[in-house]
């Protein structure tokens, strides 16, 4: 069985959520407190959504100074997966760990609402979609606009570590980007919440693409 | 005492003089400045209710699912699968209408304190908000303020925010009102009272420090020279920390999981005073506190002042001493301050230390108990008038569907709930934006059905029935999921009741709204009640707002409001009296208010809701959506836009509103079946769903054009 | 005319975020103690005289820029 | 020694925050111009010399208190 660290900080709302949902795709969850340096020997690490210390200063950035990011780091400069969700998004950037930063969303507000995520290419994250499929996946937040220097998106697009593009721009993010990849491709970051699109009762279940494409990830020796 | 203030002190903290009287002859002495001020908060007419207590004895407030009925922070009932939901709305008009961010997210966090201080996990949040007319400045900012605020509270604590109400009227110009309404599930067994017990056991404080919010009126005690430079330093505006707000709730949380507390209860108007008599009236004991030990956010605090503070995101429990070391390292984990502030005694009284110096000692029971309970005046008020008004047909049926589409009093409500987590704890399985939300109750297959409703407009032409009503609008909508209305809050929402006009407001509400109960066998389990709502002696409509929790077996099998088939027929279920005395079309479309609301046939309504149960445990109904606000000619449209799909019906009274009447979608195959359930219920098929239009009776416009006006009501006004 | 308007939470008035801070430094053994977190608009305001700029911006600062309620505000005038 | 931070966004980067004041001024009829937005901290950092508390406040700056990517950072001391 394939063992998942959930991080959780203070503050952090979905990561029971996340939980559930790594129970719901078969793997064993394993929480991680915020002060221990220790990932205690699981496979793939997933950082998940919420307002980890109150999202105050930046969003994300109290929380990247935490023990369990220096384990993240190793983790992912090993080749081995780690997803960030939302405020595990917000957290990776602050960490270097994904390019880029999450700025306030350009209504300035909160926005909660069913996004349409467009496959960019075919990859280890998306098992069985290939370019130009929709998928449906909540998205919940109020710093969810993704920049970068134009230089440097030019780049990571030339690197083909775009992996998903909102249909319809909810935030502002430059060139409607949704997902991004480090440059090994081993860790991943979106806003949206692929732990909400899991259960039919709730809506979508498109969200298991993405879970999957982790747990296909962790499963494999180190070839990324 | 300084000699500065003309006024006695007792009447600057608001106590008349027989109150002051009363309370000399409870203490057998005359109170210090300490005591006077406690006494002061504690009676209140927030804390105390001396308006409202004698007339709140008529709720019916028994039922074979209540657990706990009002006296504890928050009502209980049983759902099954030994699971229990703790539920409950209160109020915090005045702090919205002076600062609408912070005002309304103190209000979120303060009802969330009051669900897990019996120990339920909060899983659902939903927030009736009522303003003026959009078309100023002053309420724009008042309603964007108060919905960024709930949204910023709720989301960041991770509670889903499922659903609400928003009302505009002039009648709420200066007087906004705020309710916030709180859902918790529990371990049936796990349910914790406030009552302290056990002499020689410790009360311990937790959570923020304490300063000087919300302290108000009664800063006139401080001794060190009150003057006006001083007075504007006293933030009279409370500040909510949601981030410890959410670790409040995982510490409350954890503490209980282990058994440690022997009882718990939040900190809310009057702090600490309010909190400790509670906690030791309810358990028959007494309480010493130690205000020098507790901990200080501000330098130099005066023992009143720490008595009296109203800090957010604070809890007092009581331990037995062998527990303490367990609670400080468990609160430490989390990050928060924990402190021993006093123990409980057999004395019966409300003890205070400072320095090691007594500063007060007042019996519990005269605090908490001792408020005068004022019998209210009753006279009719001259407004109300004793027959419905004739109205004369609408002139062009499909223009006026549309004026109402893009109104801000029935435009979609998308503009708020987008602003608000409607799916963390991946419970939410009928989301807003239909009749009630349904959150289901993982691992158990069950699931609850939740509205928060009120109605300041009808209520006013008519106190008793728009009471009946209301109660009758929350469990119908509840009912339209397939649930079986289980329970009910509320928040009394009225003018001063020290006027006769609105003592009769208040009384007949209560009646209306306890026929409603008793007729539905809806025990009333908690609620609040917000007084002296009025502007130059102006009240506001008489608002109750009414808040109902049902329990659906199967979450599975819930019923959404959107129809989905091209081809399925709509009937209309039940056919209670409908009128437009007060409806959306006359205020919309006539730019009037006035005349009498129809009577709700409670018996007829009962019928209604046990047929839409039985129908959605069959399997039978594609939908059902409520017809309330518009009357029937908004429910279709607001269907059919929900489900992207056309439907055409058939109906004379287009904008009549009224109880008694659902609109179900269903497949042909099932009328059948529908018909032998509904026995005697009125049951008309009035039409079928499909197209590209939405028809009803005389009116008509393409799907498109229905959605885009809705979509755009409330963002046009408020200007995105 | 440049100028700087620094908004900070009011003396006495809760400060999450300020207080969310000072731990995390703590946290990392950084030598910081009591930590208020607000925040500075810089500005161009026209204005005939270093008076009228500093009167216009003291009236943004307390009408738009604060919310006098729960925060306290500074004006520098920067230089042309 | 107390020492004030000051975090603005970085020169050309886009500065919504500010955009949006700038917008409500210019309703308001307020004469202001390119408004910047940005956040203001006020600690208290022991160290033996102003060289001390300087270099210690740069690297809080730097490390926590900004994001390079989009924010630059100046330090004032305040004194005693
Ligand atoms: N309108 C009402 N209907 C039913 N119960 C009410 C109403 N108003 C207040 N109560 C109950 O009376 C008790 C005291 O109310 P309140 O002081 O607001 O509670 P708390 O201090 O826990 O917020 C509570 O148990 C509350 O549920
Ligand atoms: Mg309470």
């Amino acid at each position: 069985m394939t063992r998942v660290g959930v991080v959780v900080f203070p503050g952090s709302c979905d990561d029971r959520d996340a939980t559930r949902a790594v129970e719901a795709m078969g793997a064993e969850p394993v929480a991680l407190w915020h002060g221990d340096a220790d990932l205690r020997g699981t496979d793939a690490v997933l950082v998940p959504g919420g307002f980890s210390y109150g999202d105050y200063l930046r969003p994300g950035a109290l929380a990247s100074l935490s023990p369990v990011m220096t384990a993240v780091r190793t983790h992912a400069d090993a080749g081995r997966p780690v997803l960030g969700v939302c405020n595990g998004f917000q957290v990776l950037t602050e960490t270097r760990l994904v390019p880029g930063v999450l700025r306030t969303n350009a209504s300035m507000q909160f926005r909660f609402e069913d996004a349409n995520l467009v496959v960019e290419r075919e990859s280890p994250w998306l098992p069985g979609r290939i370019a130009g499929d929709v998928l449906s996946i909540p998205i919940k937040h109020h710093d969810g606009c993704w920049f970068a220097e134009p230089e440097a998106v030019a780049e990571l697009e030339a690197r083909g570590q775009v992996l998903l593009r909102y249909r319809e721009n909810p935030n502002g993010s430059v060139g409607s980007i949704a997902c991004v990849t480090n440059e090994r491709g081993n860790v991943a970051a979106l806003m949206p919440h692929p732990e909400h699109a899991v259960d039919p009762l709730l809506g979508s279940t498109d969200g298991r693409v993405l879970l999957q494409g982790m747990l296909d990830l962790a499963r494999q020796p180190v070839a990324v | 005492m300084n000699a500065v203030s003309p006024e006695p002190l007792h009447r600057t903290l608001g106590l008349t003089d027989g109150e002051l009287g009363r309370i000399q002859e409870l203490l057998g002495r005359d109170p210090n400045d300490f005591e006077l001020a406690v006494y002061s908060l504690l009676w209140s007419e927030h804390c105390g209710y001396k308006h409202s207590r004698l007339l709140l004895r008529r709720f019916p407030t028994s039922g074979e699912r209540v657990l706990q009925g009002p006296g504890e922070n928050a009502g209980v009932i049983d759902v099954g699968d030994g699971l229990a939901v703790a539920l409950k709305v209160e109020s915090h008009n005045h702090p919205s209408a002076v600062e609408p961010f912070q005002g309304a997210a103190t209000g979120v966090g303060g009802i969330l304190r009051d669900i897990f201080a019996m120990g339920a996990r909060p899983i659902a949040i939903l927030d009736s908000l009522r303003f003026g007319e959009l078309d100023d400045d002053r309420q724009r900012h008042l309603f964007s303020g108060v919905v960024a605020g709930v949204g910023s509270y709720g989301n960041c604590v991770g509670v889903a925010n499922v659903g609400g109400e928003v009302e505009f009227d002039d009648s709420y110009e200066h007087n906004t009102l705020v309710n916030a309404m709180c859902v918790g599930l529990l371990p049936a067994e796990k349910l914790t009272s406030a009552k302290a017990t056990g002499p020689g056991n410790l009360v311990v404080l937790y959570g923020s420090k304490t300063g000087r919010d919300g302290i108000g009126g009664a800063s006139v005690l401080a001794s060190q020279g009150f003057d006006e430079s001083s007075a504007d330093k006293r933030p009279s505006v409370q500040i909510g920390d949601p981030f410890t707000g959410k670790k409040l709730i995982e510490c409350t949380l954890d503490l209980l999981d282990r058994g440690l507390l022997a009882s718990l209860q939040d900190l809310g108007a009057a702090g600490l005073a309010s909190s400790l008599s509670e906690m030791a009236a309810s358990g028959g004991v007494g309480i010493d506190v130690d205000l020098s030990a507790v901990p200080l956010r501000e330098a130099d605090m005066e023992p009143f002042e720490i008595m009296i503070s109203e800090s957010q995101e604070r809890m007092a429990a009581v331990v037995e001493p062998g527990r303490l070391d367990d609670v400080l390292s468990v609160c430490a984990r989390w990050d928060l301050d924990a402190t021993v502030i006093g123990s409980v005694t057999a004395s019966g009284l409300l003890r205070a230390f400072a320095g090691g110096v007594e500063v007060g000692s007042m019996p519990v029971d005269t605090l908490v108990d001792g408020a005068p309970r004022y019998k209210v005046a009753q006279e009719r008020p001259a407004r109300l008038e004793d027959r419905p008004r004739l109205f004369a047909d609408p002139v062009d049926p499909s223009a006026a569907l549309r004026a109402m589409l893009s109104s801000t009093d029935c435009g979609s409500r998308r503009w708020v709930t987008r602003q608000y987590d409607q799916l963390v704890g991946s419970g939410t399985v009928v989301r807003p934006g239909g009749d009630a939300s349904v959150v289901r109750l993982t691992p158990s297959a069950r699931a609850i059905a939740v509205s928060l409703d009120g109605n300041g407009r009808r209520t006013s032409l008519d106190p008793r029935r728009g009471g009946m009503s209301i109660v009758c609008e929350a469990a119908r909508n509840v009912a339209c999921t397939g649930a079986r209305p289980a329970a009910m809050t509320n928040c009394l929402n009225f003018g001063n009741p020290e006027t006769g006009e609105v003592g009769y407001e208040l009384a007949e509400s209560i009646e209306g709204m306890s026929l409603a109960c008793e007729a539905l066998d809806l025990p009333v389990v908690s609620g609040n009640v917000s007084l002296y709502n009025e502007h130059f002696g102006r009240a506001i409509h008489p608002t109750p707002v009414v808040g109902v929790v049902g329990v659906l077996d199967d979450a599975s099998l819930a019923v959404r409001a959107a129809f989905r088939e091209a081809g399925d027929v709509v009937l209309l279920a039940g056919d209670g009296e409908a009128a437009l005395d007060g409806s959306a079309y006359q205020k919309v479309v006539l730019g009037e208010h006035g005349g009498r609301i129809p009577e709700p046939d409670l018996d007829s309504e009962r019928r209604l809701h046990e047929f839409l149960a039985q129908a959605a445990e069959r399997g039978l109904l594609r939908s059902a959506h409520d017809v309330a606000s518009g009357g029937i000619a908004l429910c279709v449209a607001e269907a059919a836009i929900a489900g992207a799909v056309g439907a055409a019906v058939e109906a004379d009274d287009l904008f009549g509103e009224g109880d008694g009447r659902v609109v179900i979608a269903a497949a042909q195959a099932d009328v059948a079946a529908l018909r032998e359930l509904a026995g005697d219920l009125p049951l008309r098929e009035i039409g079928t769903v499909g197209g590209s239009a939405i028809r009803v009776g005389a009116a008509e416009l393409s799907l498109a054009e229905a959605a885009a006006l809705h979509d755009a009501g409330i963002p046009n006004a408020v200007g995105a | 005319m440049k100028v700087t308007v620094l908004v900070r939470p009011r003396d006495g008035i809760l400060d999450p975020q300020g207080e969310a801070v000072r731990r995390s430094l703590a946290g990392l053994g950084y030598p910081a103690a009591d930590v208020r977190a607000g925040k500075v608009f810089d500005l161009d305001v026209e204005g005939g005289d270093e008076e009228q700029v500093r009167r216009i911006a003291g009236e943004i600062a307390e009408k738009v820029l604060s919310n006098p309620l729960i925060e306290q505000y500074e004006v520098e005038l920067v230089g042309a």
